[in-house]
């Protein structure tokens, strides 16, 4: 299903957000606070696959989905797609970027124009796009709609006249529309309710399916991370920890940090209950970021190279990459609960 | 299901209904809810979003405001809080039964220290002078966890980080050390290992202070992971009951079955997961007979015309289904 | 995994039924639709000349044939609250419909651009509201002479700044929503963006203060009048009607009393009419 | 009469700079007078003169100098004597060119000496038929060399304005203190020369409170409340009501103050040819111009038409009819005549806010409506209106005047005399009325210059650039419980005899 | 330490708004026709009086070199003599800016005496009659010019009950709130109605706020969830108001201080641009924008304090 050659890659990207003012800061003469949103992220995502990025919350899913669409820059390093860097396209190449790689957003109150009825949201990007002649607008917004299995009279409804579900399915019609390989969707269903939820994910995996595209689902939901992706990426303030297949993600995790997420999560079964806590304390401020692995601070594994020396995502086999000076952490021997 | 007799009976909520007044007609929220809660039980309260399960909660408390209207009994201790004088009412709410919000940033007030939030609790309700409910307050911040507690009262809500928040809302529900905990939704809004913590945290607090906790959530792990009882609810109404055990094991609702069912198990990857099809009914339109017979893939035209009583199918185990011998002949959800 | 219409909830459709129209709108409304009219036919409703004199007439008190008396110029003061209409509906609307649309339009960008456009512009947002502002409109009106086109002049030069303000704003908080990042993954220009998508959901506040600062405008454009600095005699103005009554409070009261009425009248108008807009405009989520 | 008490005045706007010889406005002149005292005094009818600080004085035959004997005993309100060598400096310094605006009153002295302690000669270039009036002029008070000198500063100005702070009196009061804006407070001079029907000294009342009040209604309701005991300035409109109140003296004084139109009669307006230019023009306006109607609407019937150009209070005035009665079908037929049988548009300018100015205007307004005259009224501040006076732009512009000498000659040089002005700014010239003016100012016999200023009267009054509407009295409402108070023509208010009851 | 950096930071923002503001005055005044010397010597000047005293004002030069001269005055601290009154700018300034600083300071406080309780009236009893009673009568203060206003309580108050004085100002602190009570309650009126409309707004929207249910949830006494928790949230939004609105009190005093009498800074602005006293009006400008930027300081700073997130 998916093939080898990456369609988009992910170059040392590095995103730093100016933080509040410090007026103490400035007179010591410290640099200003920044939040390190990204940091030297590198990453590939192949045709056709579907990869997952999961993380807690302000690690830094969003604004990596953001960069691959363009709707930030990065500091350094380069989004690649097919080959070039997203941010030397000139205006023309531009356009078709931007109609080849589409998001969905997770909001599904703030991602639709309160404004335009279903219809406007859907020709305005046929049009602008010049996706179909004038006449065939209309049918094609039939076809859209049919596509996400929404009502024909769907269309000339304005977006608060429709449930979440609904909308987010607008949004996917949105995203359609232009025709996209690669679709982000960025949290799509952690706004909704669980049966709603499957109904969209459902939804997602058949158009995938259908249409042949390329997928880079955001979450911070496990579970549905691993139904839905053939590859993951845990990523921890800022950085990838680890890379991997989706089953041998969960099955033999080989970042300590992927093990206290897998091991955090709830599990579906009362009979297998555990009464003490996977991790202990919070993610330190991406204000200011420790030298050495960022989760230091709360790795059970945790020793004196961890504090000095950042660890670099390195190959472990089986596809699987991690970030971590323990390399023999988690070997594929070793099966989780999962 | 076991009422202890004597001092602490625990909460016995029965017929409580809340509608409300909206310009599109009487919405109603919470539909002749029943429940027990035993001293030291924790209890679940499931359901998808705007199934009326924060407004049960909010009821019991008589937090409902105009246009809102509360009628049923909600028997604590051997009275009836639905009926009971507002200033009586207010000795117990923070004293003998608090509750957690589900959005810290929002309930904890965003301009007061936290200190004087948990302090304000005890000026209420105590006769604790001022020094004396610092260290109260202090002492508060180490039970649930809260590193560098000296400094942290005095600091605001916003310099908190979300787990924090939910900590220090939860140290304030605990100030004067309430028999019953209400606890809207406290790890919707968090990370999946403070989550992991906080509700670890909360069952401890359950052994060591002998409180019952209603836990209202929507995210069914959670419920497995912490509840011994659950009650389920949909359109305003509990729809099945029972021990956390039994109705994962074998659901008797097929709203529960559909439920368990949404949720990826990891088994078999990237196929369709079984839903629910539609979504739920608007509260001020409910469909006649059951609520969930338009997306009930059981339905009949009995459950179209009637509305199924929510009975006794086994022991200790209640729910609200004609049919729920066949959803219990179902296979096992894996 | 069919979806049944059933499951789309019952669309809102009365929101176009007048029933469900705001109350305080269709009350501003009313005032407003009847001022209107009064404005635009002001013959029709007046029973004498508002600028013929009648010396036999003079200060008298109201009565049948002047039901709101006569001024000390013996014009039927009726006729001229009736033919102020004209010129303070006018002044309404041209004195605020310049700032509405070059401040929305300024708002608009600003509010887009952020960064230091959005610095340059709030120090002139705090300079124009540190300004005396009668100061200026004094100033503005000596430098071009008097009389209500250069008032509006006078006016405009500052009231822009406070529909850029609101709208720039609105136009931030809606640009970090989803919708307009939406657009940008789309590759829809920024005026696209801005005109298409940001503004309509965006100018709500500035056409909710643009109802309140007609009502403003009259009251500005009347003490103005009443300082000689607006309408011109002998048009009938109610500010000017005012300050004519000023000096006969205690002795000939309607002069001035009428107008008044009149302004509060029309400024409630506005003002429910604001209200109104205001509910009938939410955004429904 | 009873002593003692203070008056509260309230006055429609504050004193700027208290210096006789410095100051600009009526403001400061209508009230100098009760601070200093001149050589001579205006009588109560403001036409003649009487003693002041001199007793005697004498014109010599040749008509080019004055001697004036002061009075015994006089001293300055810090008790110093007032000395022949205090009253030449100050009038030489009045009469300093580079000294203020109005030197030209005294513009004929050339020098003056003191001779002993008493005796003073005023020494002038010509003869001038006004000179003694010009010793009652504001500007000619006698102040304290000493002082005046010793005070702060190096120039004269500023001299004058540390001074100024503290004056030292030669007149009735002497100022206590003055708040700028809102309260002035003036005490009774103990060393003021003057004498009291009772033989003791004046002033009777202890003091004065000066209280400025702009707004015309607010003044009158604090005079009601009792809060003032005198209001100046009462509009006309509301004369009628003062008068018929119980507890007050409503009260009309003679004025020299008259109103009038200016017309600008340039052959050439903004490039245009200018209808005023043409004197029939000027005549079908002043016939079209209803005065009668005008009096009643603006001045509710207190005013009255004017007789020339000149009030009737000011000396040497003639005439006894209205000038220019209203006559339509005249005033067409003129304008026919003159060309303009479709009339003209014009504007005029009026001071904004200035209710009395906007009446009048819109009043013309309609009647020269009928004459088929457009006017438009541009209401503008008063720097901006005489801004375009000034430069002889505007086309008509309300004005009125008041004499601040008991002499023709002032009215008549801004009036008539084309050097001075232009006559009003209106580029109007005559060259018999400016040579018959340059006569008069020499002119001591006093009935060659009445014929003299009897002949420009007729000449200006026919064929002058004005439209003149009406002379007004001083409408000073006083309570019922003030007595003695008085305003005379010129404007000067007399406190030196005014008491209260108690 | 952030509270004290956002100070310094709002600082330093509003020196440009004065330099603005100097510049727009000084070119706006010189634009006006008419100069100090027409303007003080009125329809009789002489051409040779005007051009004498221009020059000894030092306006026939340049108006680049005057503004200059200007500014290198205001930074010694120098703003010149007024030439109508021909006092000290600074001492003019001082006599009359306080009082109306008083007037205003006295309209705030009675507009927040009228605003506060009736805001939570119309806010607790929200669309029911008391409600709308007040917004009502509030509206009807709010459609009403100021001038308007100033007359009818003058002649209500003043002349037909005569409860107070007419206008003017008194001598002791005593007298002058009594004198300044009419006028600042004519200014306080539709401040008010201003302010209990964006207060009562706030507290419905705090009323329904989360953390108000949960201090209910703790069994706080309603006076203190009220006050404490309602009020002080509530009061944030109408703060900056509140500062906004402290700024255009001043254009209202300038009618009102002409209105009753009042012989504040309002009517010497006035009387100012009338006169064209140059540096009267500027200096005026000057004290008026600084002192309207420190109102927007100390609110900010008010504000900033009341709602920690503010200076982050
Ligand atoms: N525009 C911005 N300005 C400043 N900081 C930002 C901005 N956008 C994101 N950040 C910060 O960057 C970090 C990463 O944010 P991001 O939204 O990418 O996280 P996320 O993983 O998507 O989190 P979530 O699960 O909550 O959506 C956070 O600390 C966030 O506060
Ligand atoms: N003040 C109110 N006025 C009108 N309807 C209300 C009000 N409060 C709650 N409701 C309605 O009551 C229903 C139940 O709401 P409730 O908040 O209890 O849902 P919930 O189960 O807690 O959902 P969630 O998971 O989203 O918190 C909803 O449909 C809601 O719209
Ligand atoms: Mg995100
Ligand atoms: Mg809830």
């Amino acid at each position: 299903m998916s093939s080898t050659i990456p369609i988009i890659s992910v170059d040392g990207v590095t995103k730093r957000f100016s933080g509040p003012f410090s007026l103490s800061r400035r007179l010591a003469g410290k640099p200003p606070l920044a939040v390190h949103a990204l940091s030297d992220v590198t990453l590939e995502v192949y045709r056709g696959e579907t990869l997952g990025i999961v993380g807690e919350s302000g690690c830094g899913k969003s604004t990596l989905a953001r960069c691959l669409v363009r709707l930030l820059d990065p500091d350094s390093g380069a989004v690649r797609f097919e080959g070039k860097d997203i941010a030397q396209l000139k205006p023309g190449e531009r356009r078709g970027f931007n109609r080849r790689v589409q998001m969905i957003f997770q909001d599904p109150y703030s991602s639709l124009n309160p404004r335009m009825t279903v219809s406007q949201v859907l020709s305005e990007a046929l049009s602008v796009h010049k996706m179909r002649p004038k006449a065939e607008i209309p049918g094609r917004i039939a076809e859209l709609l049919e596509l996400v299995r929404l009502p024909q009279d769907a269309a000339a409804r304005y977006p608060h006249e429709f449930s979440g579900g609904q909308r987010q399915r607008i949004g996917i019609a949105r995203a359609l529309a232009v025709e996209p390989e690669v679709i982000v969707a960025d949290e799509l269903v952690s706004a909704l309710d669980v049966s709603v939820q499957a109904q969209v994910v459902n939804l997602l995996l058949q158009l995938q399916d259908q249409l042949h595209l390329t997928v880079i689902f955001v979450a911070h939901d496990l579970r549905l991370v691993r139904h839905i992706s053939h590859r993951v990426a845990v990523m921890y303030l800022g950085q990838v920890m680890e890379i991997s297949p989706s089953e041998a993600l969960f099955t033999s995790p080989r970042h300590p940090y992927s093990k206290a997420l897998l091991d955090a999560a709830p599990e579906l079964d009362p009979s297998r209950r555990n009464r003490t806590a996977a991790t202990r304390g919070e993610l330190p401020s991406p204000l200011d970021l420790p030298l050495g692995c960022p989760f230091a601070s709360r790795c059970p594994h945790v020793f004196e190279r961890c504090i000095v020396e950042r660890p670099v995502l390195t190959p472990r086999g089986h596809g699987q990459s991690a970030a971590c000076h323990l390399t023999g952490f988690g070997a594929p021997e070793r099966l989780a609960q999962w | 299901m076991s009422v202890a007799m004597g001092e602490n009976t625990g909460l016995i909520v029965r017929g409580l209904t809340t509608t409300f007044d909206t310009t599109r007609g009487v919405a109603i929220a919470a539909a002749d809810v029943d429940f027990d809660v035993a001293p030291g039980e924790v209890v679940g309260l499931v359901g998808e979003s705007g199934s009326g399960k924060s407004v049960t909660l909010r009821s019991i408390m008589r937090l409902i405001r105009e246009p809102g209207h509360v009628s049923g009994r909600v028997e604590w201790g051997g009275r009836d809080l639905v009926a009971m004088p507002d200033e009586q009412l207010r000795r117990i709410r923070g004293s003998e039964i608090a509750m957690i919000f589900q959005e810290p940033m929002t309930a904890l007030n965003p301009v007061l220290p936290v200190g004087q939030q948990i302090e304000e609790s005890l000026v209420a309700h105590t006769s604790l002078n001022r020094r004396e409910r610092r260290a109260r307050a202090l002492e508060l911040m180490n039970i649930v966890g809260i590193p560098a507690a000296e400094r942290r009262l005095g600091e605001y809500p916003h310099q908190f980080s979300g787990g924090m928040r939910q900590r220090a809302m939860i140290a304030i529900a605990l100030a004067c050390s309430p028999k019953l905990l209400l606890a809207d939704e406290p790890t919707t809004a968090l990370d999946v290992t403070i989550q992991d913590q906080i509700l670890k945290l909360l069952l401890d607090l359950r052994d060591r202070l002998a409180m019952s906790v209603v836990l209202v959530t929507h995210d069914l792990g959670v419920v497995a992971a912490t509840c011994d009882r659950m009650a389920v609810m949909y359109a305003g109404r509990i729809v099945e009951t029972g021990t956390v055990a039994d109705v994962f094991a074998q659901p008797r609702h097929p709203y529960t079955r559909g439920l368990l069912g949404s949720v990826p198990r990891g088994r078999a990857v990237r196929t369709m997961l079984s839903s629910i099809d539609g979504t739920p009914p608007s509260l001020t339109a409910l469909p006649t007979g059951c609520a969930f017979h338009p997306r009930c893939t059981f339905a009949t035209k009995e459950c179209r015309r009637e509305r199924p009583p929510l009975a006794p199918v086994a022991p200790g185990r209640l729910a609200a289904c004609f049919h729920h011998e066949q959803v219990a002949a179902m296979e096992a959800i894996v | 995994m069919s979806v049944d219409v059933a499951e789309i909830p019952a669309a809102r459709k009365s929101r176009f039924k007048p029933a469900a129209l705001p109350r305080t709108l269709i009350w501003g409304a009313i005032i407003l639709v009847a001022s209107l009219l009064l404005a635009f036919f002001p013959s029709l409703f007046a029973p004498y000349d508002p600028i013929a004199f009648d010396y036999n007439a003079l200060l008298k008190g109201p009565s049948w044939a002047h039901p709101f008396g006569t001024d000390s110029f013996g014009r039927d003061v009726l006729s001229r609250v009736i033919h102020a209409y004209t010129i303070d509906m006018q002044i309404a609307v041209f004195a605020t419909t310049g700032p509405f649309i070059v401040g929305t339009l300024v708002g608009a960008f600003v509010g887009y651009a952020g960064g230091i456009t959005e610095a340059i512009f709030g120090r002139i947002v705090d300079a124009v509201v540190t300004f005396p502002f009668l100061v200026l409109v004094i100033a503005v009106v000596s430098v071009l002479g008097p009389g209500l086109g250069n008032m509006y002049v006078a006016i405009g030069v500052v009231g822009w700044v406070f529909y850029a303000r609101l709208v720039a704003a609105e136009v931030k908080v809606q640009k970090r929503l989803d919708y307009a990042d939406a657009g940008r993954v789309m590759g829809y220009t920024p005026m696209r963006i801005i005109f298409r998508h940001l503004l309509p959901n965006a100018i709500t506040p500035a056409i909710i203060y643009w109802m309140t600062d007609m009502a403003l405008a009259i009251l500005l454009g009347s003490s103005l009048g009443y300082l000689g600095l607006g309408a011109q005699p002998p048009a009938a103005e109610w500010g000017v009607q005012i300050a004519d009554g000023k000096n006969f409070m205690t002795t000939a009261w309607w002069i001035a009393v009428f107008p008044g009425v009149s302004i509060v009248l029309t400024g409630l108008g506005f003002s429910l009419a604001g209200d109104g807009a205001a509910e009938l405009l939410r955004v429904r989520r | 009469v009873e002593r003692g008490g203070t008056m509260t005045y309230g006055r429609y706007a504050d004193s700027l700079f208290l210096d006789p010889v410095l100051n600009d406005a009526n403001v400061d002149i209508w009230i100098l007078s009760n601070l200093y005292d001149t050589l001579l005094l205006p009588t109560d009818d403001g036409k003649g003169v009487q003693a002041g600080l001199a007793t005697e004085w004498k014109v010599a035959d040749d008509g080019l100098s004055v001697t004036l004997t002061l009075r015994d005993g006089i001293k300055f309100s810090d008790g110093s004597p007032i000395t022949a060598e205090d009253v030449a400096w100050s009038l030489k310094r009045a009469a300093k060119p580079d000294n203020g605006i109005w030197n030209f009153i005294v513009g004929s002295v050339a020098d003056v000496t003191a001779s002993g302690d008493k005796t003073v000669v005023v020494k002038l270039k010509h003869p001038d038929p006004a000179i003694l009036t010009a010793l009652t002029v504001f500007n000619t008070s006698i102040m304290p060399q000493k002082a005046f000198e010793a005070s702060a500063g190096t120039t004269d100005a500023d001299k004058a304005k540390a001074f100024a702070e503290h004056p030292i009196s030669s007149g009735p009061f002497v100022l206590q203190s003055w708040d700028r804006g809102s309260t002035m407070k003036l005490t009774r001079n103990p060393n003021y020369w003057g004498v009291g029907e009772d033989g003791k000294p004046l002033p009777y009342l202890d003091g004065i409170t000066f209280e400025t009040i702009p707004d015309d209604a607010t003044r009158i309701l604090k005079l009601n409340s009792g809060e003032l005991d005198g209001a100046e300035f009462i509009p006309y409109s509301r004369v009628d009501e003062l008068k018929s109140a119980s507890n007050l003296d409503m009260k009309l004084f003679p004025s020299t103050r008259v109103e009038y139109i200016t017309l600008n009669v340039r052959p050439q307006l903004a490039g245009k040819d200018n209808p005023m230019s043409n004197p029939k023009v000027r005549q079908a306006l002043n016939y079209a111009t209803n005065k009668e109607a005008i009096i009643q609407i603006v001045t509710h019937g207190v005013g009255t038409p004017m007789t020339s150009y000149m009030s009737t209070a000011t000396p040497l005035h003639t005439g006894d009819k209205p000038l220019f009665p209203y006559d339509l079908d005249k005033a067409k037929s003129l304008m026919k005549d003159a060309g303009f049988a479709d009339g003209f548009s014009t504007s005029i300018l009026v001071l904004a806010g200035n209710q009395d100015e906007v009446g009048i205007a819109t009043a013309l307004q309609q009647m020269w409506a009928q004459i088929g005259v457009k006017l438009d009224l541009q209401q503008v501040d008063n720097p901006s209106r005489t801004q375009q006076y000034r430069d002889g732009t505007f086309s008509m512009r309300e004005a009125a005047w008041t004499d601040d000498i008991a002499d023709p000659n002032e009215i008549t040089s801004y009036f008539v005399y084309s050097p001075t002005i232009g006559a009003l700014h209106t580029g109007w010239k005559n060259d018999e009325a400016d040579k018959l003016f340059d006569a008069s100012q020499k002119e001591i016999d006093a009935t060659k210059r009445a014929a003299q200023y009897a002949r420009i009267q007729e000449i200006y009054n026919a064929d002058g650039p004005i439209v003149p509407l009406y002379e007004t009295p001083y409408p000073v409402a006083l309570s019922k419980k003030v007595h003695g108070f008085l305003q005379i023509p010129l404007g000067n208010n007399i406190f030196s005899k005014a008491w209260l009851d108690k | 330490m952030p509270l004290f950096s956002f100070i310094v930071r709002r600082i330093l923002q509003m020196i440009p708004t004065v330099v603005f503001i100097l510049v727009v005055t000084f070119v706006l005044i010189r634009l006006l026709p008419g100069d100090p010397a027409s303007a003080m010597l009125g329809d009789r000047a002489l051409d040779a009086d005007v051009l004498r005293i221009n020059a000894s004002l030092g306006l026939d030069r340049p108006v680049i070199i005057q503004f200059f001269y200007f500014v290198r005055r205001v930074f010694t601290g120098d703003l010149g003599n007024s030439i109508s009154l021909k006092i000290p700018v600074l001492q003019l300034i001082a006599q009359r800016l306080p009082v109306t600083l008083m007037l205003i300071g006295m309209a705030a406080v009675i507009a927040l005496l009228l605003a506060v309780p009736l805001a939570f009236v119309a806010a607790l009893k929200r669309e029911q009659a008391p409600d709308t009673a007040i917004r009502g009568v509030f509206q009807v203060g709010l459609s009403m010019p100021v001038f308007y206003i100033g007359i009818l309580l003058l002649t209500l108050f003043a002349a037909n009950l005569k409860w107070f004085p007419v206008g003017g100002y008194g001598d002791t602190i005593g007298s002058k709130v009594y004198h300044l009570f009419l006028p600042a309650l004519t200014l306080a009126l539709s401040f008010a109605a201003v302010l209990m409309r964006n207060l009562r707004a706030a507290i419905i929207g705090v009323i329904n706020a989360e953390y108000v249910d949960f201090a209910r949830s703790k069994g706080l006494r309603s006076r203190i969830i009220l006050f404490r928790h309602v009020l002080r949230n509530a009061l944030i939004s109408t703060i900056t108001l509140f500062g906004l609105q402290i700024g255009s009190l001043l254009g209202g005093g300038v009618i009102t201080e002409t209105v009753f009498a009042v012989p504040g800074a309002g009517r010497l602005m006035i009387d100012s641009i009338y006169g064209r006293d140059y540096p009267v009006l500027q200096g005026l400008t000057i004290a008026l924008a600084v002192l309207v930027s420190l109102t927007f300081l100390v609110t900010d700073i008010v504000q900033a304090w009341l709602d920690p997130r503010i200076a982050r």
